[in-house]
C-alpha cells in the first residue's frame, strides 16, 4: 500500500525523509563496500532490485474481487538481508513511483520507512526468531513475510493518522478509522502473501 | 461430406497498440491432420496469430472457431478450447516454471483435475514422446537448451491437444537436434496430433509441411507447400528466400540420368549425386530421417546407380 | 511495457535536458505540495495539466491509465476524514471534515499531476547516469541502472509465464491459483540471478573491471526554457501567497 | 614473408569440471583479413573456443598468442587483449547493460579512458557501420530483437578490434536480417577487420566465409570453405547437414548449357533457371546482395540467357 504524491502534508513528508535517511545511508554505504570488494555483486544487486520490482506484476487473487500484488519485504529481507534491502527497496518505491505512479517522490520517504526498512526489519527479525526457537523453514518464512507486509501495513496506517488525527478523539480515533478502511483488503493480503512466500522459497529450496 | 476444420480465421484483425495493426482480416483453415508450416518476416504477426489460436488474446475483429464452434473467452470457452489447442513458445524458459521436469510436466495434466494414476499416466507418456524420460527428476534449470525446449514440449504434449501449434522449434538447435524434433513431430502427427509450426528456414518447411501459410504486411495466404515455396512474388513479398529443394527439382529435370528424383534434404542429394557420379562412386546410405509427407508432390525413391 | 516510460522515449520533449523537466515539474510538484493548498495545488496542478496535455503532447489515455491506482488511494483513505469518531463504537459522518478531505484530496491529484509530467517525460536512462552529481555514490546510480535494464525483461518474463501457466489451466482453481503465483515468482527469481550471471560473463568479455561509467548524451540546456520555467514558478508563488495572505 | 597470425591456438585444452573436457589439444590459425566461419553441434565447445580467444577464459594447456605475442591473463594483458579481441555472444541481453543504446556502446571506449571527443566519435562510427544511429537515444527495452544484436555488434566495434567474433549472429533473424547482417560484416571486412563467426547455417558459411573452422570431439580442423563443405565424412562427424550449394555445382557442370556457374544462395539459383528455362522467361534481377568471396573457388558470373 503505497502513500499515493501529496497525500502527507508537507512538514510531514519532509520529517518522513529524515527519519529514512539513516537506513538509507547505512544500507549504501555497506553496498558501496560489498561493490568494491566484489565488482560483480553490482550485477546480483541489479538482479536483486529487478527481482523484487518484477514482484509487483504478480496480481494476487484478493477476496475483494479486485487483485493486488505483494510488497516482497518478506522475501527480500530473508533473501538480501535488511540493509540492503532499504537501498533496494529505495530504488524499486522510486521505479514504482516513476514508472507506475503507485507512491510519489513526496511521500517517498514515508513509503520507504514503511516498505523498505519496517517491513524488511520485522520480517527478518520474525524469521530469525521463528527459526531460533525451533520453528520451520515454513512457518519462520509464512511469519516473515504475513508480519513484513503487516508491519509495513500498520505503519501505513500510522503515519497517515498521524498526519489526519480525529478531531475528536485524536490519534486512537484516526488508528482505528484508517486501520479499518484497508483492514478489509490488506489483511487477507498479507496472509496471502505469506502463503505465497512460503510456496516460493520452498520451490527454491528445491532447485 | 464437408467437415468443419479444426481451426478456423474469418476475417480476423488484431492490433496491441490502436493505429498499428499486426493482423488485418486473417482468414486460415487449419484442417484435422494437417501440417502446417507458417513462414514470414520477424514482427510479422506469427507469434500474435499462434496467440490468437491459443485463446491468450481476443481478436479485434472477425472470429475464431474450432470444429465450428466460435471460440467464447469466458473461463469455460477458453478451458475448453486449452484442451484442444496447445501453444508452445519460442522460448522454453517462458514455460518451464516448476522445481523439476516431471511437476513441470505434470503442471497440466493436474490442473485438470485427473486423479494422480492418470496424471502419472500422460506425463510418463509425453515425456517418452519427446524422449526425455531420463531426465524426469533434474531440475530444469540445469538442462541444455535442447532439453529445455523438449520438456516445454511435452508439457504441451500432456495435456493431450489435437492441435499442437510450435513456434520456431528449431531455432537455436543444431542440425541433429533440429532432425531429432522433426522424427518426434513425424511421430507426434502420426499419433493423431495436428501440428502446426512457425520457420525461418524454408528448406525444413518444404520437407516437413504439407501447406504453407505466409503471414505478411497483416495477411496470411495458404498455399500447398510445393507450389508456396517455388512462388519468387509471394516469397519475396515475406522477405524471405527461396528453397533450395524445388529449384533443384527443377535442375535434376534436365539431367536425363536424374529426372523425375526429389531430393529434400541436401543430405539426400549428396548421396543421389554420389551414386549417379559419372566416375561412380560407391552407393552410400544417407542414414538421415525425413518426411516425404508432401502429399500433392509424392516424393521419388533415391534412384540406384 | 510501461505507458509512460513509453511517452517518456517518444515523446517531443524527448531531447530536452533532463534537468530542464526536472526544474519544470518537480518544481511543479514542490509548489503543489509545500505551498498553501489553495491556490498553489491547483495553479500548479493546473499548470501541469496544461503542459501535459500541450507542449508535451501526452496521451490522455496514458496519464488517466497511470493515475488510476493512486486516485483510488487518494479516495479511500479520504473517507476517513470525513468521518469522527466520538466514541470508540460510534462513527458520525463529520461536515467539518470536508475542507481537510478537500485540501488534502486537491493538493494529491495535483502533486500527481506534476509527476506525471516528470515521468511521461524524461525517460529514466537519462536521470540515473546524472545522479552522482548530487552527491549519490556511483556504485548506487549503477545498481539503480542494471535494476532499470532487468526489471523489462523479468516483468516481460512474468507475463510469459503467466500467459503459458493460463494455457495449461493454472488459473482454474485458487489452489491451482496460489501454485502458479508461486511458479511466476520462482521462475522469475531463478531468471534474475541467471541474467545476472550472464551478464557478467558477457561484460567480463567487454572489458568490465568495476565501473560502469558510460557516456551521456549531450543536451542543451534551453535557456528560454528555464528562463520561462523560473517566471511560471515564480508566479504561482506570488499569486499563492498574495491569495492566501490575509491582509 | 611469413608473417605470424593474428590469433593463434597451440595445443589448447580447457574444462569447466576436471573430468569432462570441452576442448583437447586445439591448434587453431586465424590470418588478418580472413573470414572464417565456425561450425559444430550444440555443446561442442564453439561458444568455449570464442570465450578462449577473447580472455575471457583461461586455457587450462596449450597456448594462445596474438600476432605472436601470448595472451597473458593479467589486468593489463586482457586490457591488450580485448583493443585486438572484441567477441559478441549470442544473446544480446547478455552483453546490453544499459537501457539506452548510446550509453551502452560507448562503455569500452569510456573504459579505455579515451577523452570525450574520442569516445563520441568512436560511437557515431560504431552506430553508423551497424546502421542503427537512428535508434541512438531509444531504450533498449523498446528494440526488436534484431535491432539489440545490431548494438550489441556495435559495442564491440566502438573498441576498434583487429579480430570481431560473432557467436551465432544470425540465429533468430529473419532472412532478410541474415542478409542485412552479412552485409554489414562485409563492410567491417572491407574496413580491415578480421571477422568469425559461428553458425549453424553450412549454407551461409559456404557464400560467406573463406575458410572453415569445423569444432567436434574437442578438436578443432580448419579447412578452405569449398573442400570442408563437401566433405562428408568430416560434417557427419560434427552433426552437420552438408551444404545445398557445392552440390548444385556439381549438378550444373552436368547440364551443358550451366556448367561453370556458380550459384551461392537459392534466389541466385532461381534467377540462373529462370533465365536459362527451356522456355525461355525473360530474365529478372535478383537484387539480392551477397559475397562472393571464396578465394579458392571463384565464383563464375550468373551466366546471360
Amino acid at each position: 500500500m503505497h502513500i499515493a504524491e501529496g497525500y502527507l502534508p508537507p512538514e510531514q513528508a519532509a520529517a518522513w525523509f529524515v527519519v529514512s535517511a539513516p537506513f538509507v545511508i547505512h544500507g549504501s554505504r555497506a553496498l558501496v563496500r560489498q561493490v568494491r570488494r566484489d565488482p560483480d555483486s553490482k550485477l546480483l544487486l541489479g538482479a536483486a532490485g529487478a527481482f523484487t520490482f518484477a514482484l509487483s506484476a504478480l496480481k494476487i487473487p484478493s477476496v475483494t474481487g479486485s487483485s493486488s500484488h505483494p510488497t516482497g519485504t518478506g522475501l527480500g529481507a530473508v533473501l538480501f538481508r535488511p540493509p540492503v534491502m532499504s537501498v533496494l527497496g529505495g530504488i524499486v518505491l522510486l521505479f514504482q513511483a516513476l514508472l507506475l505512479a503507485h507512491g510519489g517522490l513526496s511521500t517517498l520517504g514515508a513509503n520507504v520507512f514503511s516498505m523498505a526498512i519496517v517491513g524488511p526489519w520485522v520480517a527478518y527479525g520474525s524469521y530469525t526468531l521463528v527459526r531460533r526457537g525451533g520453528g520451520g523453514l515454513g512457518p519462520a518464512v509464512f511469519a516473515a513475510a504475513t508480519l513484513g507486509n503487516l508491519a509495513t501495513y500498520c505503519v501505513t496506517v500510522a503515519q497517515l493518522a498521524l498526519a489526519f488525527p480525529d478531531p475528536v478523539s485524536g490519534l486512537v480515533g484516526a488508528l482505528a478509522k484508517f486501520g479499518g478502511i484497508f483492514a478489509v483488503t490488506q489483511i487477507p493480503l498479507a496472509i496471502s502473501e505469506g502463503l505465497l512466500t512460503v510456496l516460493v522459497i520452498r520451490l527454491l529450496s528445491r532447485i | 461430406m464437408v467437415s468443419a476444420p479444426l481451426l478456423e480465421f474469418v476475417g480476423v484483425g488484431f492490433a496491441y497498440q490502436p493505429k498499428h495493426p499486426v493482423l488485418t482480416g486473417v482468414t486460415l483453415r487449419i484442417e484435422a491432420g494437417q501440417r502446417l508450416a507458417v513462414v514470414g518476416p520477424n514482427g510479422g504477426g506469427k507469434t500474435t496469430l499462434f496467440r490468437l489460436a491459443a485463446g491468450a488474446l481476443r481478436p479485434a475483429s472477425g472470429q475464431i472457431a474450432v470444429t465450428g464452434s466460435p471460440v467464447r473467452h469466458s473461463r469455460a470457452g477458453l478451458r475448453a478450447l486449452r484442451q484442444q489447442v496447445q501453444l508452445v513458445l519460442q522460448d522454453p524458459d517462458d514455460q518451464l516454471f516448476s522445481a523439476n521436469v516431471w511437476q513441470d510436466v505434470s503442471f497440466g495434466p493436474v490442473n485438470l483435475g485427473l486423479p494422480a494414476e492418470q496424471v502419472r499416466r500422460r506425463c510418463d507418456a509425453a515425456l517418452a514422446a519427446l524422449g526425455v524420460s531420463a531426465i524426469a527428476d533434474r531440475p530444469t534449470h540445469l538442462l541444455s537448451y535442447g532439453q529445455r525446449k523438449r520438456v516445454a514440449i511435452a508439457g504441451a504434449v500432456a495435456m493431450r491437444p489435437r492441435l499442437l501449434i510450435l513456434d520456431e522449434p528449431t531455432a537455436g538447435l543444431d542440425p541433429a537436434g533440429v532432425e531429432t524434433l522433426l522424427q518426434t513431430l513425424h511421430d507426434l502427427h502420426a499419433a493423431g496430433t495436428t501440428v502446426v509450426l512457425s520457420t525461418h528456414d524454408v528448406d525444413l518447411a518444404f520437407r516437413w509441411a504439407d501447406a504453407v501459410a505466409v503471414v505478411s504486411g497483416g495477411g496470411v495466404r495458404t498455399v500447398p507447400t510445393a507450389d508456396g515455396l517455388a512462388d519468387g512474388p509471394l516469397l519475396a513479398a515475406a522477405h524471405l528466400a527461396p528453397a533450395w529443394a524445388p529449384l533443384v527439382h527443377r535442375l535434376l529435370d534436365r539431367i536425363p540420368d536424374l529426372a523425375g528424383t526429389r531430393p529434400h534434404a541436401a543430405a539426400e542429394l549428396a548421396a543421389l549425386l554420389d551414386n549417379t557420379a559419372p566416375g561412380g562412386r560407391p552407393p552410400q546410405g544417407t542414414g538421415a530421417h525425413r518426411d516425404h509427407g508432401n502429399g500433392d508432390d509424392a516424393c521419388g525413391a533415391v534412384a540406384a546407380p | 511495457m510501461f505507458a509512460l516510460d513509453v511517452a517518456a522515449h517518444t515523446g517531443p520533449w524527448r531531447s530536452r535536458h533532463p534537468a530542464e523537466k526536472a526544474l519544470l515539474s518537480l518544481g511543479l510538484l514542490v509548489c503543489a505540495v509545500a505551498l498553501p493548498t489553495w491556490p498553489g495545488a491547483l495553479l500548479s496542478g493546473g499548470a501541469a495539466a496544461l503542459l501535459l496535455a500541450g507542449p508535451a503532447r501526452v496521451p490522455p489515455g496514458v496519464v488517466l491509465r497511470a493515475a488510476w491506482v493512486p486516485l483510488l488511494f487518494v479516495a479511500t483513505s479520504t473517507v476517513p476524514l470525513l468521518v469522527s469518531m466520538p466514541a470508540p463504537t460510534r462513527l458520525a459522518v463529520d461536515p467539518a471534515g470536508l475542507p481537510l478531505a478537500a485540501q488534502t484530496a486537491g493538493r494529491s491529484v495535483a502533486a500527481l499531476t506534476c509527476l506525471l509530467l516528470f515521468s511521461a517525460t524524461t525517460p529514466l536512462s537519462d536521470v540515473l547516469p546524472r545522479l552522482h552529481r548530487l552527491g549519490i555514490p556511483p556504485a548506487v546510480t549503477e545498481v539503480a541502472a542494471l535494476t532499470y535494464r532487468m526489471l523489462f525483461l523479468l516483468v516481460d518474463s512474468v507475463r510469459a509465464v503467466r500467459q503459458a501457466q493460463a494455457a495449461r489451466l493454472g488459473f482454474r482453481t485458487w489452489r491451482t491459483a496460489y501454485r502458479s503465483l508461486a511458479g511466476q515468482a520462482g521462475a522469475v527469481f531463478v531468471r534474475a540471478f541467471s541474467r545476472a550471471r550472464r551478464l557478467e560473463e558477457g561484460l567480463a568479455v567487454r572489458g568490465y573491471t568495476g565501473s560502469l561509467a558510460v557516456q551521456v548524451e549531450e543536451y542543451r540546456v534551453s535557456v528560454p526554457f528555464v528562463v520561462a520555467t523560473t517566471a511560471l514558478l515564480g508566479t504561482i508563488i506570488t499569486v499563492t501567497i498574495r491569495v492566501a495572505t490575509p491582509w
